[in-house]
């Protein structure tokens, strides 16, 4: 049954698949099925920030309708949700909390970040009470940019979701962050200090370009 | 052979969680016990083929008494969810001798008794028409009392468990409009936190 | 509605003692306000609340504004003996302006329905003496935005029932929107960088970006 | 009154239920990524820059007079000049960008970029599906991402690059009448010139035309 | 025709009969069980993407439909998903009984299947008390969300498991109480004798069953009512009313447990409209005596998909009620109707030989007019005024 | 596949909501664990012998709307305090107001109260038109009050949506709005480019000119929207379960309401005529002839019921600007785009947007971005006697108290 | 088949449990809990000696613990509103501290 990961690439030609199907048949075929549940049942916690939510929203009502990737289930409850869409502006004071809803959700989870301000701050990154990007915090899967994203596009990033959810194997290197051996599904929630968020960002996540230089 | 395992198992079952219910410190298992009991003794009844009353007894006692039981637990939480006082007291050891006592004086004439160990007659049915028909004709005046009585209770407790002073709605606090009035706190000014 | 001197007046025959001074705005619309003095302030919204004639009952707006010291530089000319002459001298003089925060409150009447008439309150200064009294026993509206005034620019809000911090979250030590507050630094990178932000850059990244 | 209202209720979602099979007023679903809605002309997402001709290097309209980066009210925008200068479409010499990043997870598509650029250089793109997993390197967008051909810019707002495609070539034309004029003017005042200097019997200077490019 | 009708009943008899000697008693339990949980454990899927889809379409949209033909595979896209999604025991939690919950929620509910007639000899257990083991087996749920609730030390869950219990107790009474009625005109407790009872067609082609007569209307509506209370549906969601409590009792669940007490909401909705086609709709009767060539389970699921289509019908158009409404519609109305109720069925029952015209007339008059008016006197002082129509003033 | 997380040695137990937001005390430290004491019931000595309960209702919580949050205290399921938190979106609109030109501050605007950012837009201009003396050429003003209008119709069906899936309907009336709404929002994008953030109006003017056949469009959409009210109110205004959780619940007196500065359908549902498209007559509304509709009970049915009836007199003034609405220029020639500088001075200007008065409070020095850039929010202001009108009722009631003030998390925090 | 002193067995140990958590326990539920638990050890004896009594058509026993049950049902109720009442008034469940009348 040990298959070795470059093996395990998903995007496996045909050959090599029939031939694999002699030894390990049985782990591709469960891998697939696996996949195929996750990425087809991508519940959302019904979560919103900021203007991005009443496209969040939008998608998911009649025009739009997310109900056809099977997503509509928008639950409450972080124990039921597999995905968090981080629909606005995360502001300092929100920070804690959005971590700690992410901590309360059950592996496997997945984040988009939807729109320029959970990306970054967007236009609100000069602001002293805006976390920028909430990157900072939180793994984030697919980032969708737009101030707001139109639900189309928030659709396009769930396919994009669901195409890396298909990609990914149980086994190697393309394993999903949660089947790694030292996988963290709780991260350090940030605590208000008196002039900022302490810390301000989670090194372990956290590692920006150096920034060019301005001639 | 069949319906004594059956028999051992409930009564075994019964058996224990009616010792948890007894023991257990935290009220709401032993309400949850006492009805893992109650619902044993249902499936006792219905291994002795009272089927009705097996069904009564799940009905009544699983499905209200037990409920009644749980929601006083928690309408009176706070009281005996962590006793302070060491399980294993001398009034603790007292009852248990004394029901030892209560126990053996019931059991032996059981085992001194040779007719109690014969067993049953083959096929005996309670049919619920049967039943239904005794209620009334032979048992109406029982029933009729039943009846009353339940009544009787029902207000009874209603009337007992009610408040004594009948809650007083909440007027929402309206800012006086009156001169020279400074609107009460709606906070608790001490939590104030003013830094300049 | 009256105009504002003739408002002016009858505060001062109503409330014996206030003190109001008219402070002129030069903008196109000239909404020109009324400066009250602290300890006759809520006496004077009250009248102003409950005089038939002016009614108003409604405070719309309520909010601060951060007057640091800042120095204005005068051109004058001045006549001086130069040489024993004397002539007309352009000397730049420089004057500074007192530094304090102002709450500025914007009151309609919904009952006669005019408006709006502007009062203003001025703090001591902007360090220690930051109190005012608050009017929210006269219209509750002023209450969060009282306390938004707080939470932004540190003015105290003397008879306000719940002041605390409304926006920032309670622990939190700065006034912000302060003229001048400086921003945490929590620099990141960012890919389309200006001056103040490469500035920051060089403490984050000293060898990245001085290599 | 006594559930009346419930069951006209009921009556007004059963409708919408069967109104669904049959009615496209009340079946309004776009089924996204097989049928697309045709987004109106004014829509807009991202700046891009136009480019005129087939080069993008070349033809760029932008001049890298950062108006636009100092309107922008997010600051996404970043120019640096290059110290050459190109030709325009009316043949003056112009800057141009070195480098131009336009950084899309901050960009909030207001398009004061485009309305305030003068040579009508940076324009509101339509692309929506921008989604990507990389954080840094895909939402930073360079000069390479950002330079798109005139003619995909007339594709999506039509009128308004027929306005402007109009314009510039009136620009052009005018700019050529006028270098022809001056041509003329120069030729002319350069053969009065002979012809004084003939008259005064001096070589005159070769003439030395420009031609507009 | 008896054939295609007996088909179930003959194959499992040919199949226990396959069976040795000894294991034969044990087959037959088995041949009972396990078609009832395959059918109905399918049931559940259909009904899942059923539901997201008919929802779907009241709202104008087309609901899940990329997965697999027409979106089918959907639910079972989303039980994988839940099978291997991590299961959270939150840290304070009672852990035994966070456990326990959903299997005491679920398992009951399995049992009460084992008494309902799903066509002609089609019942796994013929209990003549069998209507009391249906109620006796749902009293059971009432403990497994307090103890959902409970062992998830959240307020929500506690406030929603609170909810819950006094829902649940509230409702069983006009549950049960309109259920009597039925049991006063068959005769019987027994599940598949109620069926029988609703044989035959009157005047030859109108069908006997109870929900055409004054009193079996009226107990069906109660019933109705009653059951959608009691399996949480909406309007009656208010235990897990996510406006208000997140998700109430279920706040804290993930995973497979969360999909349990899914599978075991949905079991108590088809548990008691089985319920409610046994008793009032006659059951696997068929409508006209010319549509009973097909098959008496075909008659049945068509009764008893026309009621799920019901309740998911209301639950697409309706907002939830208060707590106190909904314990006051219980007390105040639903009880004191089924109440009458009784009474009319008593008044039906000892006029049963008024059957000239005017006779049967004047029995239909008094009886549904006596019900009649007890629903106006009832909701109108039920909505103590409310819904007369307000008037607005214009300010020019 | 996934091993069962045995114990979920969290900083926290419970799930979203109750934990702490405001971080006076309950903040979890950064890697310790936190307390684990059991902080389920916080008993508190009260004289009706029950015990209370805490109930922190968000920053996550459904029924708020966004990042709002209520620290509830109950008795069983009465509410015996109830204090608002706000902040969770706030995004220093102020702050960068004063940062920012005046042109760049319109596209923030926009984020203001993001369900109606026409309104915004022209609040915003319209205070910096009275400062700066520019006037809007008529075919300007036309346009405005067509796209504010419009702006009225998506934020009240948006509302009432809301409302109803607050009282626990599965969406499906909100649905029917958003289905409406994206109605609106095809002609706003034809119009203005984008969807939500419209950055529309200009000081003096519009950005751009109506498209050709907008009128029309928008006609047959006005056309539509009536009918489509029609079965809105079907489904909902005699709805029983509807009647009996709004009518008689959270009521607002009339003097309570003028006195906390309450503006927008709240006020006028509890029966005060005022609204500033007839007192400020701004625009060009005197022209349109329309009426006030007025509660009496003050009530969240009354609430719903305003709304309604603001929407069909919104209606009739589209009917009548589409039909009036005349060619022209869109701009103040004395307008240009770039480097206002308005000399220095102060101006409060405000306008009737959806949800009440929005007002813009500007002082300004001479330089090319405001001195101090204030937004004077309805939403925040709405909310201030959220907890007069919920004490005594019930939790649920709390939700839908809420839900009918109307509020927008991005203004009320800004 | 089961011989019917298993049954009374059974009866009597669950009277004793019942018993001795009534007169050990303090908090007035568990009292209430086993005073219930030893109505039911008489509802098993009554159902048992029907069931292999000789004249098991009269149904006797059945009909006795019927009635038990009702009562059961009520004495529940009431009882446990009482401690509902008596906990409003004295803050406690607990038997022992129920000493007001004690003087």
């Amino acid at each position: 049954m040990e298959i070795t990961p470059s093996e395990n690439n998903s995007v496996m030609d045909e050959a090599l698949r029939s031939e694999l199907s002699k030894q390990g048949v049985f782990t591709t075929s469960l891998q697939e099925l696996y996949n195929w549940g996750r990425k087809n049942s991508l519940w959302p916690l019904q979560f919103g920030l900021a203007c991005c939510a009443i496209e969040m929203i939008a998608a998911s009502m009649a025009r739009f309708d997310i109900s056809r990737f099977g997503a509509e289930v928008f639950r409450p409850s972080p124990r039921q949700a597999d995905l968090m869409i981080v629909a606005g502006t995360v502001t300092k004071k929100m920070a804690p909390q959005v971590v700690r809803l992410y901590n309360q959700m059950p592996e496997p989870k997945y984040v988009i970040a939807m729109g320029a301000c959970a990306i970054s701050g967007g236009p609100f990154k000069q602001g002293y009470n805006v976390l920028k990007g909430i990157d900072r915090f939180l793994p984030v899967d697919v980032h969708i940019p737009g101030c707001p994203p139109r639900p189309e596009a928030l659709l396009d990033a769930l396919m994009a979701l669901q195409k890396k959810i298909e990609q990914q194997s149980l086994t190697g290197v393309t394993r999903p962050r949660h089947l790694t051996e030292d996988a963290r599904s709780e991260f350090p929630i940030p605590e208000f200090g008196e002039h900022d968020l302490v810390p301000s960002k989670n090194p372990e996540l956290w590692f920006p370009p150096t920034p060019m230089k301005k001639p | 052979m069949p319906s004594e395992i059956a028999f051992f198992t409930f009564a075994g079952l019964t058996l224990i969680s009616a010792i948890a219910a007894m023991t257990m410190r935290n009220l709401v298992y032993c309400g949850l016990c006492s009805a893992a009991a109650f619902a044993g003794i249902a499936a006792i009844y219905l291994q002795l083929s009272a089927e009705f009353v097996g069904f009564a007894q799940f009905l009544v006692y699983v499905g209200a008494i037990a409920i009644l039981i749980v929601f006083t637990v928690l309408l009176t939480r706070g009281t005996d969810i962590k006793p302070t006082v060491a399980i294993v007291s001398r009034g603790w050891i007292a009852g248990v001798v004394i029901a030892g006592l209560v126990f053996a004086s019931i059991s032996v004439p059981v085992f001194m008794s040779a007719t109690l160990w014969r067993t049953a007659p083959p096929e005996v049915a309670a049919p619920v028409e049967m039943i239904g028909l005794e209620l009334m004709t032979r048992y109406i005046l029982p029933l009729e009392a039943i009846g009353l009585l339940l009544t009787v209770a029902l207000i009874g407790a209603v009337v007992i468990a009610m408040r004594e002073k009948p809650a007083e709605s909440i007027e929402p606090e309206v800012t006086d409009l009156e001169e020279n009035s400074t609107p009460a706190p709606r906070f608790d000014v001490s939590s104030l936190e003013v830094k300049s | 509605m009256q105009s504002l001197e003739q408002i002016k007046v009858r505060i001062e025959q109503a409330v014996p003692g206030a003190c109001v001074v008219i402070v002129a705005n030069d903008a196109l619309p000239t909404q020109s306000s009324l400066l009250l003095d602290h300890r006759h302030a809520v006496d004077v919204a009250r009248f102003l609340r409950d005089d038939p004639e002016l009614c108003f009952d409604y405070a719309s707006n309520v909010t601060g504004v951060d007057r640091p010291e800042s120095i204005i530089k005068e051109k004058v000319r001045v006549k001086k003996m130069v040489d024993g002459a004397e002539c007309l001298i352009e000397e730049v003089s420089e004057r500074k302006t007192r530094a304090y925060l102002e709450a500025v409150y914007h009151l309609y009447s919904m009952k006669l329905k005019h408006g709006p008439l502007i009062i203003r309150l001025q703090t001591e200064n902007r360090e220690e003496k930051t109190h005012l009294p608050s009017l929210t026993p006269v219209w509750r509206s002023c209450e969060f935005q009282e306390r938004e005034a707080f939470d932004l620019f540190g003015i105290l809000f003397d008879g306000h029932p719940d002041l605390r911090r409304i926006l920032m979250w309670d622990g939190f030590k700065d006034f912000p929107m302060r003229k001048d507050y400086v921003d945490p630094d929590d620099y990141e990178y960012e890919p389309t960088p200006h001056d103040e932000v490469l500035e920051r850059a060089k403490q984050h990244y000293k060898p990245e970006v001085q290599s | 009154m006594l559930g009346s209202g419930l069951i006209k209720g009921l009556a007004q979602t059963a409708k919408n239920f069967f109104g669904s099979y049959h009615d496209p007023a009340r079946m309004v679903t776009v089924e996204y990524p097989e049928q697309k809605r045709v987004v109106p002309e004014a829509s807009r997402t991202i700046p891009f820059l136009v480019y005129d001709g087939e080069d993008p290097e070349l033809g760029l309209r932008c001049t890298a007079c950062k108006i636009c980066e100092v309107e922008c009210p997010t600051q996404c925008i970043y120019i640096v000049k290059n110290t050459s200068k190109k030709p325009d479409h009316v043949g003056k010499m112009q800057f141009h960008p070195a480098t131009f990043d336009i950084d899309i997870s901050v960009c909030m598509g207001c398009g004061i970029c485009a309305e305030v650029c003068p040579f009508d250089s940076i324009k509101m793109d339509q692309v929506f599906e921008l989604s990507t997993a990389d954080r840094f390197e895909s939402l930073l967008l360079h000069k390479q991402q950002l330079a798109k051909p005139n003619s995909y810019f007339g594709k999506i707002h039509p009128t308004e690059a027929g306005e402007i495609d109009i314009r510039r070539e009136q620009d052009k034309r005018k700019a050529e009448a006028k270098a022809k004029a001056d041509a003329e003017a120069k030729a002319r005042a350069a053969a009065e010139v002979q012809n004084a200097a003939a008259n005064s019997a001096a070589p005159p200077p070769s003439p030395q035309t420009v031609t507009p490019a | 025709m008896t054939k295609l009708d007996q088909i179930f009943v003959s194959t499992k008899h040919w199949l226990v009969g396959l069976a040795p000697e000894m294991l034969q008693s044990l087959a037959s339990i088995l041949l009972s069980i396990i078609p009832i949980m395959a059918v109905f454990g399918g049931c559940f899927a259909v009904t899942t993407i059923l539901e997201r889809k008919g929802l779907g379409r009241i709202q104008n949209r087309f609901g899940p439909n990329r997965v697999g033909p027409f979106g089918f595979l959907q639910p079972m896209a989303d039980g994988i998903k839940m099978l291997t999604k991590e299961d959270i025991v939150p840290f304070q939690s009672d852990k035994v009984m966070h456990f326990l919950a959903p299997i005491v929620l679920t398992v009951p509910i399995w049992l009460a299947f084992s008494v309902l007639p799903f066509g002609r000899n089609m019942v796994a257990v013929d209990f003549n008390a069998g209507i009391l083991f249906f109620f006796a087996a749902g009293a059971a749920s009432e403990l497994a969300v307090f103890m959902a609730g409970w062992a998830s030390q959240n307020k929500y869950s506690l406030m929603g498991a609170m909810r819950a219990m006094a829902q649940m107790i509230s409702y069983e009474v006009p549950l049960v109480l309109s259920a009597i009625p039925v049991i006063m005109i068959a005769g019987s407790l027994s599940l598949p004798q109620i069926v029988e009872a609703q044989a035959g067609y009157g005047a030859g082609w109108f069908p006997q069953w109870h929900v055409f007569t004054p009193w079996g209307l009226a107990g069906f509506g109660l019933f109705l009512v009653a059951a959608t209370a009691e399996s949480n549906r909406s309007p009656f969601d208010l235990p897990e009313g996510e406006s208000e409590l997140i998700a109430g009792f279920l706040t804290e669940y993930s995973g497979f447990k969360y999909a349990l007490f899914f599978l075991g909401e949905y079991l108590g909705l088809f548990a008691i409209s089985g319920l409610a086609v046994t008793l009032f709709l006659g059951g696997w009767h068929a409508p006209l005596p010319i549509l009973e060539w097909l098959p008496s389970w075909f008659w049945f699921f068509v009764k008893f998909a026309s009621l799920i289509a019901a309740f998911i019908w209301v639950r697409g158009t309706m907002p939830r009620l208060r707590m106190d409404q909904l314990l006051n519609l219980s007390w105040k109305f639903l009880v004191p109707l089924a109440v009458l109720n009784l009474f009319v069925t008593a008044v039906w029952h000892f006029s049963s030989n008024w059957q000239s015209f005017g006779g049967l007339a004047a029995r239909w008059l008094m009886c549904g007019g006596l019900l009649a008016a007890a629903y106006v006197l009832l909701g109108r002082s039920l909505s103590r005024g409310q819904g007369t129509p307000r008037k607005y003033t214009y300010a020019e | 596949m996934i091993a069962p997380r045995e114990e979920f040695k969290s900083w926290q137990s419970g799930v979203a909501g109750n934990g702490s937001g405001n971080g006076s005390g309950n903040g979890s430290s950064y890697g310790a664990v936190r307390s684990s004491e059991a902080k389920l019931v916080k008993k508190t000595d009260d004289s009706l012998g029950g015990d209370l309960l805490e109930v922190a209702m968000g920053p996550h919580h459904p029924s708020t709307h966004g990042v709002f949050r209520m620290d509830v205290v109950l008795d069983g399921e009465t509410v015996v305090k109830l204090k608002p938190v706000f902040g969770y979106l706030h995004r220093n609109h102020e702050k960068i107001g004063e940062t920012n030109s005046y042109l760049a501050a319109i596209p923030y605007t926009d984020r203001l109260d993001y369900i109606c950012s026409m309104t915004n837009n022209w609040a915003y201009v319209h205070t910096v038109e009275k400062l700066t003396g520019l006037q809007p050429p008529e075919r300007a003003e036309y346009i405005r009050v067509i796209v504010a209008e419009l702006t009225r119709l998506v934020n009240h069906t948006c509302l009432i949506g809301f409302l109803v899936q607050d009282m626990g309907a599965l969406g499906t009336p909100l649905m029917y709005a958003f289905r409406e709404r994206e109605n609106i929002i095809d002609l706003f994008e034809s119009l203005s480019g984008s969807r939500m953030m419209f950055n529309y109006m200009r000081f003096g003017g519009l950005r751009c000119d109506l498209p050709p056949g907008w009128i029309e469009q928008a006609k047959r959409v006005v056309a539509n929207y009536s009918r489509f009210l029609d079965d809105y109110e079907a489904l909902l205004s005699g709805n029983e379960i509807l009647l009996a959780r709004s009518q008689g619940v959270g009521v607002l007196k009339k003097d309570l309401a003028i006195s906390a500065g309450v503006t927008g359908p709240m006020l006028r549902a509890s029966g005060v005529n005022y609204d500033l498209r007839k007192v400020d007559q701004y625009g060009i509304y005197n022209r349109f002839q329309f009426r006030i509709p007025l509660g009496e009970h003050g009530d969240v049915f009354d609430r719903y019921m305003i709304r309604v009836l603001e929407m069909r007199e919104a209606v009739k003034i589209l009917d009548q600007a589409l039909a009036q609405i005349p060619e022209g220029p869109i701009n103040d020639p004395k307008a240009k785009l770039r480097g206002l500088r308005p000399k220095p001075g102060e101006v409060y200007g405000r306008i009737e947007s959806p949800k009440g008065e929005l007002g813009f409070y500007l002082i300004t020095d001479g330089s090319p971005n405001p001195y101090r850039f204030r937004i004077r929010p309805p939403s925040l202001i709405n909310l201030t006697i959220l907890e007069d009108m919920c004490l005594g009722q019930s939790v649920a009631d709390a939700v839908i108290i809420l839900g009918s003030v109307d509020i927008v998390l991005g203004e009320v925090d800004r | 088949m089961t011989p019917l002193s298993y049954y009374l067995i059974f009866s009597a140990l669950l009277f004793s449990i019942g018993f001795a958590g009534a007169v050990t326990r303090r908090n007035a539920i568990v009292v209430l809990i086993g005073i219930e638990l030893m109505l039911n050890a008489a509802n098993i004896n009554f159902i048992a000696f029907w069931r292999f009594g000789p004249n098991a058509e009269a149904m006797t026993g059945i009909m006795f613990v019927i009635f038990s049950i009702a009562i059961a049902a009520a004495e529940a109720a009431v009882g446990l509103a009482l401690i509902i009442a008596i906990y409003r008034h004295c803050k406690t469940a607990n038997v022992d501290k129920l000493d007001t009348l004690q003087g």
